[in-house]
């Protein structure tokens, strides 16, 4: 879907620089909403839309190549799977560590901290999971754009 | 770390999902998955014994308390089911998944893998969970997983099989969770103990005729109770045989415990047969579903397809024992629930050795099959006389239950319809078997070899459990009064 | 109360954009329109105070979902066929419809703060919860990670499951003998888009 | 009757839905089925959310030094934003099957669709596993 816009939007001086400049922001932002879901709105889940929103806005102006170079088609793979292993583990911990399924709060000596680092650690693998596989269907679905005409 | 096996038993098989996509190695995904299948059951098995042992286990995730929190809670009814799924997930998963009838090129096979074990996972979770919203989650993790994995199956028609029955099941996901909102909405509350300590107060209110008939319609899409059928057929014809076998021995058994746990543990029988009148309804469309199951059952060409439509009647003579609300209904239902199981899953991994050898699961294209593959036909005879309910079959067992609940109630004319319907069973079973046994093999056709033994000690491991657990019922029959004693009873 | 409520000219904006949605032939505009809906939900969410719940859906109602329609039209018909409409359909959503409203009658009007959901201990469980055991202010987060934390794994999950079922259905292996730019001998063209876009 | 006023939010976002739902269920266009149930899903939430609303609270967010403030109910909020969740998902998979579809069938219309997988049963029966190369062109689809 991608591969016919892009060499129409790749002459778009004014798409370029607009977007050259807001992507940095973007992505910027998305890790704010990913460190500052406790106080304000937002999250994992938010941050990793939005973390991907930025790259695919990349994609979509300056080609699908440039961005396989930063965010290769394997990591998404991996990082999808990885972030539900990580939330997971977390709970597999806080089990081993002799307290139920996903309860924190012997992650620390302190009950209110654990549960801090537990959230931090799983919000992590939300994000991770939601970017990756967001990036994921996006290749996907841009693959499948340019497939009958071979490599792009 | 007993205490948390509840959570193991759902956790287990979605961590090993993501280990697939990271292991990618065909070889070693089959045998990482088959062991994780195999922890699964043994976890189910254990959970059984206990609360079997001793009642009831209730397991606070996050060890937060149950109406603030999330709560599993392992009844003798639903460790029963668990029990179920896994032991049919460990016997299909060995059997080679997506060897027969799959687009899957080999070196991606290890997402169907972890289709499998999420679709799995989300099973499990749906029965084992004691929170209302849990259940629309989990059921969307099986969902999607299905969803996938009938989209695998040969030809376009996957396709599009995979398509209607994403639309239906989300029309059906979103009812349920409709109803959930209606009942949240009158209680403030999530948690099936909290659910029905509260709900008798707000019983009379319009809003819950409403959230009652929405559970009701959303899970009967889900478990394709006539006539809200129509994704089956195509979705079991047209997957993967060995997903098939699975889906058809599972997901609509799972649908089946929510919608007695709606029926008897949430909203309680008294409302639901005394005030709604439930059986009235029920009673006319499981029977509709018995025959014409059945007789559409009859006229198909393709054995798939076939099975498919004689699950929707045998969906019919579960849905009956439940609206029947009595103690030998209900064991029939959960009874035949798991007989089914056996049944319809040894008989589409028939179907699955048959198309590894012949590519076809036309019933022309079957013809003598029986000297050419003596084994696997065997197997898919004992089957059939277990579907028509031969005894010493489980068929029969189930069977009997349900006539035995209905003359109870002096409704002879149901017990004679289930009677009637089972000849309609032997018509399309002799369809078959005549063409295996008695007509000559086409002209010129490749000769057929008996399918491999790695797949024939599955499926006679299925088609073997519906004669044993024919002769002792206790193990089967046993535990399924006790569920059903437990659900009538409304102790969630 | 003689003023007219915010929410109602959002409400009945809604509505039209669903009505055209529903009404327009052109995929293409009815995407854009599905958008657009979602963006008038995230004013209502706003409005009902749900912040978290409106800045999600703006990312993905109005972000994610979007440009994956967009680029599934580009894959696809762009246009949709006329046909005459059928009973049934309305029949059925009129039944369903009505069943609903039917429903709400015994309900606590709107924004009732004696409603039974306000009214359960859970409530203050988390508020209190939120305040002096995890000393996080945003309660929505504590309860998506904490007290409901399972759900979101189950929500993880639900996502992943969604990215093995696109790489099982879109993404291609390397198959011996089935070259990927085969094309399909459609009955009707179905490679139209595709030459269109190249 | 001044009580069932207080309902039209509710009524409003039911219309929403069935709106939806007719999409859904009336639409023969694939795509255009997904975004009924973009819209039905969407209402859903909606429908919780407004479940939510306390006349005069505020964002379920704890101000500095609060005391005595009313919030929404935090519950459904979080409830929904697994439900958003669950239909990005639901919406990926469906899109991926409409393209999947068009390429085998050249079509996205149900009707066609069902029209050309009925004439392919009249033609050869109803074989689903009929050959392994037959996968995403069985050989019912020879051009006209």
């Amino acid at each position: 879907m991608i591969d016919p816009t892009p060499m129409r939007m790749r002459d778009k001086i004014v798409l370029r620089v607009v977007s050259k400049l807001l992507i940095p922001f973007i992505l910027l932002f998305g890790l704010y909403v990913q460190f500052h879901g406790d106080f304000g709105p937002g999250g994992g889940f938010q941050a990793g839309v939005i973390f991907a929103a930025g790259f695919i806005l990349y994609g979509l102006i300056f080609g699908l190549d440039e961005v396989e170079t930063v965010v290769p088609h394997r990591f998404v793979e991996i990082g999808s799977a990885l972030g539900v292993l990580i939330y997971g583990g977390v709970g597999v911990v806080n089990m081993m560590l002799g307290a139920n399924f996903l309860d924190y709060s012997v992650l620390a000596h302190d009950p209110a901290h654990g549960r801090h680092y537990g959230i931090l650690a799983i919000e992590a693998g939300v994000g991770l999971t939601v970017f990756a596989t967001m990036m994921l269907i996006f290749y996907a679905f841009a693959d499948r754009g340019r497939r009958p005409g071979g490599a792009a | 770390m007993t205490e948390h096996l509840p959570a193991l038993q759902v956790v287990v098989p979605m961590l090993a999902a993501p280990v697939c996509v990271l292991l990618r190695r065909t070889q070693a995904v089959k045998v990482f998955a088959v062991l994780v299948a195999w922890s699964t059951l043994a976890i189910a098995g254990t959970l059984l014994a206990t609360v079997l042992d001793s009642g009831t286990i209730s397991y606070k995730m996050g060890g937060w308390a149950a109406p603030a929190g999330i709560e599993y809670r392992v009844t003798i009814a639903n460790a029963y089911i668990l029990v179920l799924v896994t032991s049919v997930a460990s016997v299909v998963l060995p059997f080679g998944l997506g060897s027969a009838g799959s687009s899957v090129p080999q070196d991606r096979k290890y997402l169907l893998f972890a289709a499998f074990l999420l679709c799995i996972s989300g099973l499990l979770g749906i029965t084992i969970t004691g929170d209302a919203f849990n259940v629309f989650v989990f059921l969307e993790v099986t969902s999607l997983s299905s969803y996938a994995l009938v989209s695998m199956g040969h030809g376009r028609r996957a396709l599009m099989a995979a398509y209607s029955y994403l639309i239906l099941g989300t029309i059906g996901g979103t009812f349920i969770l409709l109803g959930v909102g209606l009942m949240y909405q009158m209680t403030g509350t999530l948690n099936v103990v909290d659910l029905s300590e509260r709900l008798p107060e707000v019983m009379a209110s319009r809003t819950m005729i409403v959230a009652f008939g929405f559970m009701m319609v959303g899970l009967f899409i889900k478990l394709a109770v006539f006539p809200l059928h129509q994704w089956l057929p195509n979705a079991y014809t047209y997957a993967p045989s060995t997903v098939s076998a699975f889906l058809a021995a599972t997901a609509t058994k799972v649908s089946y415990y929510v919608l007695a746990r709606v029926v008897f543990t949430i909203f309680g029988a008294a409302y639901v047969f005394g005030e709604l009148g439930l059986d009235r309804i029920l009673i006319p469309l499981s029977l509709a579903a018995m025959f014409g199951g059945s007789v559409a059952a009859i006229y198909q060409t393709n054995v798939k397809r076939l099975l498919a439509y004689s699950s929707i009647a045998q969906i019919g003579y579960m849905t009956l024992g439940l609206s029947f609300n009595s103690l030998d209904g209900l064991t029939g239902g959960l009874v035949h629930l798991f007989n089914h199981a056996m049944m319809k899953g040894g008989l589409f991994l028939v179907v699955a050795c048959v198309t590894y050898r012949l590519n076809s699961s036309m019933v022309d294209d079957w013809r003598g099959l029986g000297r050419r593959m003596p084994i696997t036909m065997a197997a898919f005879v004992v089957g059939g006389l277990s579907l028509i309910g031969v005894p010493t079959t489980v068929g029969f067992v189930s069977k009997w239950y349900l006539v035995s609940a209905a003359v109870q109630q002096d409704k002879l004319v149901v017990a004679g319809a289930i009677l009637l319907s089972s000849l309609l069973a032997v018509v399309y079973v002799w369809k078959i078997i005549e063409t295996v046994y008695f007509k000559a093999p086409p002209e010129g056709g490749d000769p057929v070899a008996e399918a491999p033994m790695s797949m024939l000690i599955p499926t006679w491991i299925l088609i073997g459990a519906t004669i044993y657990f024919g002769l002792h019922t206790a193990l089967t029959a046993g535990v399924a009064s006790k569920a059903a004693a437990l659900l009538l009873s409304g102790v969630p | 109360m003689p003023s007219i409520p915010v929410e109602l000219p959002i409400f009945i904006l809604h509505l039209l954009t669903a009505l055209l949605i529903a009404r327009l032939r052109g995929l293409f505009s009815a995407a854009m329109l599905t958008g657009i809906f979602s963006l008038l939900s995230c004013c209502l969410f706003t409005l009902m105070d749900a912040v978290d719940v409106a800045f999600t859906e703006a990312a993905v109602g109005a972000g994610i979902s979007t440009v994956l329609i967009l680029g599934t039209l580009a894959l696809t018909d762009r246009e949709e066929r006329q046909r005459p409409a059928r009973a049934l359909p309305f029949v059925v959503v009129i039944v369903t419809g009505a069943a609903l409203i039917y429903g709400t009658f015994d309900m606590p009007p709107f924004g009732a703060a004696d409603a039974p959901i306000h009214m359960h201990p859970v409530v203050q469980t988390f508020v209190h919860g939120a305040e002096h055991d995890f000393h996080i202010p945003n309660i929505v987060t504590v309860i998506l990670a904490s007290y409901r934390g399972y759900d979101t794994l189950g929500e993880t999950a639900v996502i992943f499951t969604a990215g093995v079922g696109v790489l099982l259905l879109l993404v291609e292996g390397k198959r011996a003998g089935d070259p990927p730019s085969e094309p399909d001998h459609g009955s009707d063209g179905s490679d139209v888009p595709r030459d269109e876009a190249a | 009757m001044t009580g069932l006023l207080g309902l039209w939010h509710y009524w409003m976002i039911i219309a929403l839905m069935m709106v939806g739902l007719y999409i859904v269920i009336a639409r023969d266009n694939l795509v255009k089925k997904i975004m009924g149930l973009n819209i039905f899903q969407t209402s859903v939430i909606l429908f919780y959310v407004a479940l939510a609303k306390v006349e005069g609270g505020t964002a379920p967010i704890i101000p500095e030094g609060a005391e005595h403030v009313v919030y929404s109910n935090p519950l459904p909020h979080v409830l929904m934003l697994t439900a958003i969740v669950v239909g990005v998902a639901t919406t990926a998979l469906g899109l991926a099957l409409c393209v999947r579809i068009q390429e085998a069938y050249g079509s996205n219309e149900e009707d066609e669709i069902v029209r050309m997988d009925v004439e392919g049963l009249a033609r050869r029966g109803d074989r689903a596993e009929s050959a392994p190369h037959a996968d995403d062109v069985p050989p019912e689809e020879v051009p006209a």
